[in-house]
């Protein structure tokens, strides 16, 4: 296994005064940021800090600058067709939004579509429901095999139904599954419908260019891949954000504003209204330099090694159940141990310093169908290495121990 | 502060065999807590006479904690009076939520001391008090969903 | 004039050997952040930095507590009516846009009537006249008088007219105007209206209580506020929340999501949908608390005192015109030198170390009624003083005799 | 940088008496310019013979630098061919936006020369090029808007 040594870079890993060691296993939550980032971030407001576009004076220059550079970093770092479809957004959640009311209000209409899938995250089914029940169309979930990846024969079924868009997840948050999206998209594509790509997961972890898959929405959040919370971004074809209407109106989107109505700005000003988050989008750009600098294969290796190191050691212990598949999967580790609860399981593992998550991680269609409430998980990145899975180990035996007194 | 403290035995043992774990079918009252931040769900049926529990039962999913205070529960109120089970709620929820070296009735609630070490863990919290706030709504009407937010 | 002494606590008002010394006038539009908030951001990232609410560990306890402590400050320092209705959002512009689309779209219906008026930012009229296009609804706004006030003969008409939301701010970012709202808001709810209060410029820098004026919603922006970027809030009558469908689909904000449909949870959290920006929140928070160790009054009055001082260092200045009432102003200073274009005087004052702006202020319909393009403009915030006013006041006398020379 | 040397006497003349600025009533071309940053906008009139541009002239609202800027390109472009309008265009814009020493076209440049100051000034680099925008839309078709993106 690799080890990427750069745990050393997150302050909140160090123990101190207040508080001693975390092992922190809820990256696919949100991830911890390195010092690269929070020096950004405080180099931004104590040098540069001012509002963008619109200042004649030096601070401006410069934020705006800063601010572009990032939107930048992001189209290569994610392979964005053009840095004009690049827009900021909160994160996730608001950029799917974004498309669910923008492009969706347009081109979804009474008695169409929308397959959404049993695998995603409650940010990517949510709005797809909220769009179908205004404008009176179905939606449609595309099931999960038992071992937890999407059932591709009940996607081509749902493609039958000639949808107008198919939103799923690139990697599961729930279960770490790597869907084949070079295998899927095409199939989307043929059969004529738009694809949204939630790449909350897999932009932290995955090398992945949004136009060699030909994806056309493609959503993520900043605070999962070692960038402030705040921040995100949708990253588009340039062509469809051309062509919507905006989301929000106010300052920076308009072109002319009359007393009844007003024109809008190009993209991607168009859908960035008031003033965004310029210091969450240079601490989002001093992120991708530092995932960059560790490269992301070697990121996507290090994760790859943990997971199964972590499968491995865990399958020493009696009751462990693991969820998910076995292959094309990201460093998310979803298990149950005996009859304990997930939540009881988090809170023994916490005494012991290590940071699990108990629960539905946002996804109760899954867990409707992998029949649980709630599973226990345990996610992996950069900072982790072998020494986090043994005490992960320990605690779950210290668990076992004190659970199975009672027997 | 140990784990343990908050796994007292009592607890582990009323998670493993918990008490009047069923449908109760002469039940007048009955509600269900949902616990939205981990989806567990409980229901309790209550069996009232005049002013007395005659008898009360519960059902559903949820962490030991929250399935031993049901447990629990139902033990110490069944045959009591609406309003001692009242006060007893009032008591436990007071020593759940109680700050740190804040006084509480502990003493006065027998074995719901168990629950005791539950305010040092914050986030189950709401475990510890799910199956008593569906009590309170079991006898404010006579069906009714409650999620808790404490 | 009172000296706040404050100036030592914001970073980028040191010279360093990077720049020199800045003069910054343009905290209308974002303001400078004190090593204050610049710690509690940090602080968080590297104590206590998780996501919140559905973690059992200790991080994400602690996490979950500074953000809803944020959210109590937040209640207490406009006096809203409950922590309950507070939620967190980007900025002014996104809370505004909140309340066009979710109780905008139930309640502003065919042939309704909503208000707006012309001495307000482009963020509370744009939303407004998107959310009338799409209602088949008409926009009414109200007039301003020639000195920047606004025409209350006017707005009495436009009540008549039974709109159902009236859209205001509380202060004008372009001229500085204090609305007064203790006269305006009965007459508003009497015509039966509901009461949107744009408050991005009246959080800085004005002691205000939202609930003792009566106001059903109120946004505002912590950027302007000495706080971070990327966070703000709407404050408004948790009854109307109750009532109201959610804004954005996502996770926090559900109670059940099932296949086709999914319940809500209660607010604040139905309106909060997504991984919050929770550093943000907690930033804004020690904005709060450093603006409250000041006291809102002595801002207040400290405002004040530059204003009247400007005012006066201004006069001296042939050709220099100030746009804007007299009275009832807070510290905001538009004005027009000769005719010289305001891009030139900002250019020529940055050359000075002076950071004013130019333009239309996200005001076009103000700047048509004044009838100029834009203007230059100057505000003042905790960290001016009297000697900024002077080194003003000399950059305006050298750009005069720069474009003088050339008649 | 002495803000003087943006500002230099030639850009103060033209800004105050700005030459060919009128409509042109025999125009074959033209084409409106809009500055959203600043609300400020530009009409430009050509009037073609052959391929000659035997007029300029143009109208609007704007800063010291696109007035000026627009004045000293009427009088550029008086006369010339289309061809030779489109390269001054490019070593004129090029100039502009040239990163600090970089090498530039300046000395084919003549009068125009006067904006090698604005290079330095990034939020000013639109007033300077609006006007030749705004005559590069007019030569391509007969009437339009442009909005100047760098
Ligand atoms: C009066 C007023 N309203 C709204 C806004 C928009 O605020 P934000 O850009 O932070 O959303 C501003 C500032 O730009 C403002 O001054
Ligand atoms: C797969 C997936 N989609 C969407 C989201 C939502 O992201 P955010 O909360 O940052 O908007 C998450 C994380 O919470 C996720 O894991
Ligand atoms: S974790 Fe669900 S009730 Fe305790
Ligand atoms: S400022 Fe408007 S064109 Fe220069």
């Amino acid at each position: 296994m690799t080890t990427l040594d750069v745990k050393a870079d997150f302050p909140i890993l160090e123990p101190d005064a207040e508080r001693r060691r975390i092992i922190y296993l809820d990256s696919a939550a949100s991830s911890q940021k390195p010092r690269q980032v929070l020096d950004a971030v405080r180099r931004f407001y104590e040098v540069s800090n001012s509002n963008v576009h619109r200042g004649a004076y030096d601070l401006a220059v410069r934020a705006t600058k800063l601010y572009e550079e990032a939107r930048c970093k992001v189209t290569e770092f994610v392979g964005g067709y053009d840095s004009r479809g690049v827009i900021f957004t909160r994160g996730t959640t608001e950029a799917i939004n974004l498309v669910a009311n923008s492009w969706g209000r347009d081109n979804v209409r009474a008695g169409d579509t929308v397959v959404i899938t049993a695998l995603d995250h409650h940010s990517n089914i949510v709005p797809w429901q909220m769009l179908a029940k205004q404008q009176g169309a179905a939606v449609r979930m595309v099931e999960v095999t038992e071992d937890g990846r999407l059932d591709l024969e009940d996607l081509r079924a749902a493609l039958k139904l000639r949808p107008k868009i198919v939103a799923l997840n690139y990697v599961s948050n729930a279960l770490g599954t790597i869907n084949p999206l070079p295998e899927i998209i095409p199939l989307i594509h043929e059969a004529g419908a738009v694809v949204l790509v939630d790449g909350a997961q897999s932009a932290p972890h995955i090398a992945t260019s949004v136009s060699d898959l030909d994806i056309d929405f493609y959503a993520f959040s900043g605070h999962k891949m070692l960038g402030p919370m705040g921040i995100g971004a949708l990253v588009a074809r340039p062509e469809l954000l051309d062509e919507m209407n905006p989301y929000q109106g106010g300052g920076e989107m308009i072109q002319e504003v009359g007393d009844e109505q007003s024109t809008y700005a190009d993209i991607p000003a168009k859908f960035e209204a008031g003033t965004p988050n310029v210091a969450g989008a240079v601490g989002l750009g001093a992120a991708i330099d530092y995932l960059n600098d560790i490269g992301m294969d070697a990121i996507h290796e290090h994760e790859t090694g943990i997971l199964h190191l972590a499968l491995e050691r865990l399958s020493d212990i009696p009751g462990l159940k693991v969820f998910g598949p076995d292959e094309e999967r990201a460093g998310v580790l979803s298990f149950a141990l005996d009859d304990i609860h997930p939540h009881d399981l988090a809170t023994v593992l916490d005494q012991e310093g290590v940071a699990i998550r108990a629960g539905h991680h946002c996804t109760q269609p899954l867990m409707r169908r992998l029949g649980v409430q709630s599973t226990a998980r345990a996610s992996f990145y950069v900072y982790n290495d072998e020494s986090d899975v043994e005490v992960l180990a320990c605690g779950l035996e210290k668990a076992k121990e004190i659970f199975s007194y009672a027997a | 502060m140990d784990v343990r403290e908050l796994y007292q035995q009592v607890i582990l043992d009323h998670n493993r065999r918990p008490k009047n774990f069923q449908l109760l079918d002469g039940a007048s009252h009955r509600a269900e807590g949902y616990n939205p931040l981990c989806g567990d769900r409980i229901e309790v049926y209550v069996e009232m006479k005049g002013d007395v529990l005659t008898d009360v039962s519960f059902q559903g999913s949820g962490c030991a904690i929250s399935k031993a205070s049901a447990s629990l529960m139902t033990e110490a109120i069944k045959g009591k009076s609406r309003r001692h089970a009242e006060e007893l709620f009032e008591s436990f929820h007071s020593m759940v939520t109680a700050r740190p070296g804040e006084a509480t009735k502990k003493n006065e609630l027998g074995k719901l001391a168990a629950f005791d070490g539950v305010r040092e863990f914050p986030a189950r919290v709401k475990c510890a008090s799910l199956s008593w706030h569906v009590l309170k709504a079991a006898l404010r009407c006579n069906s009714e969903t409650v999620t808790t937010e404490e």
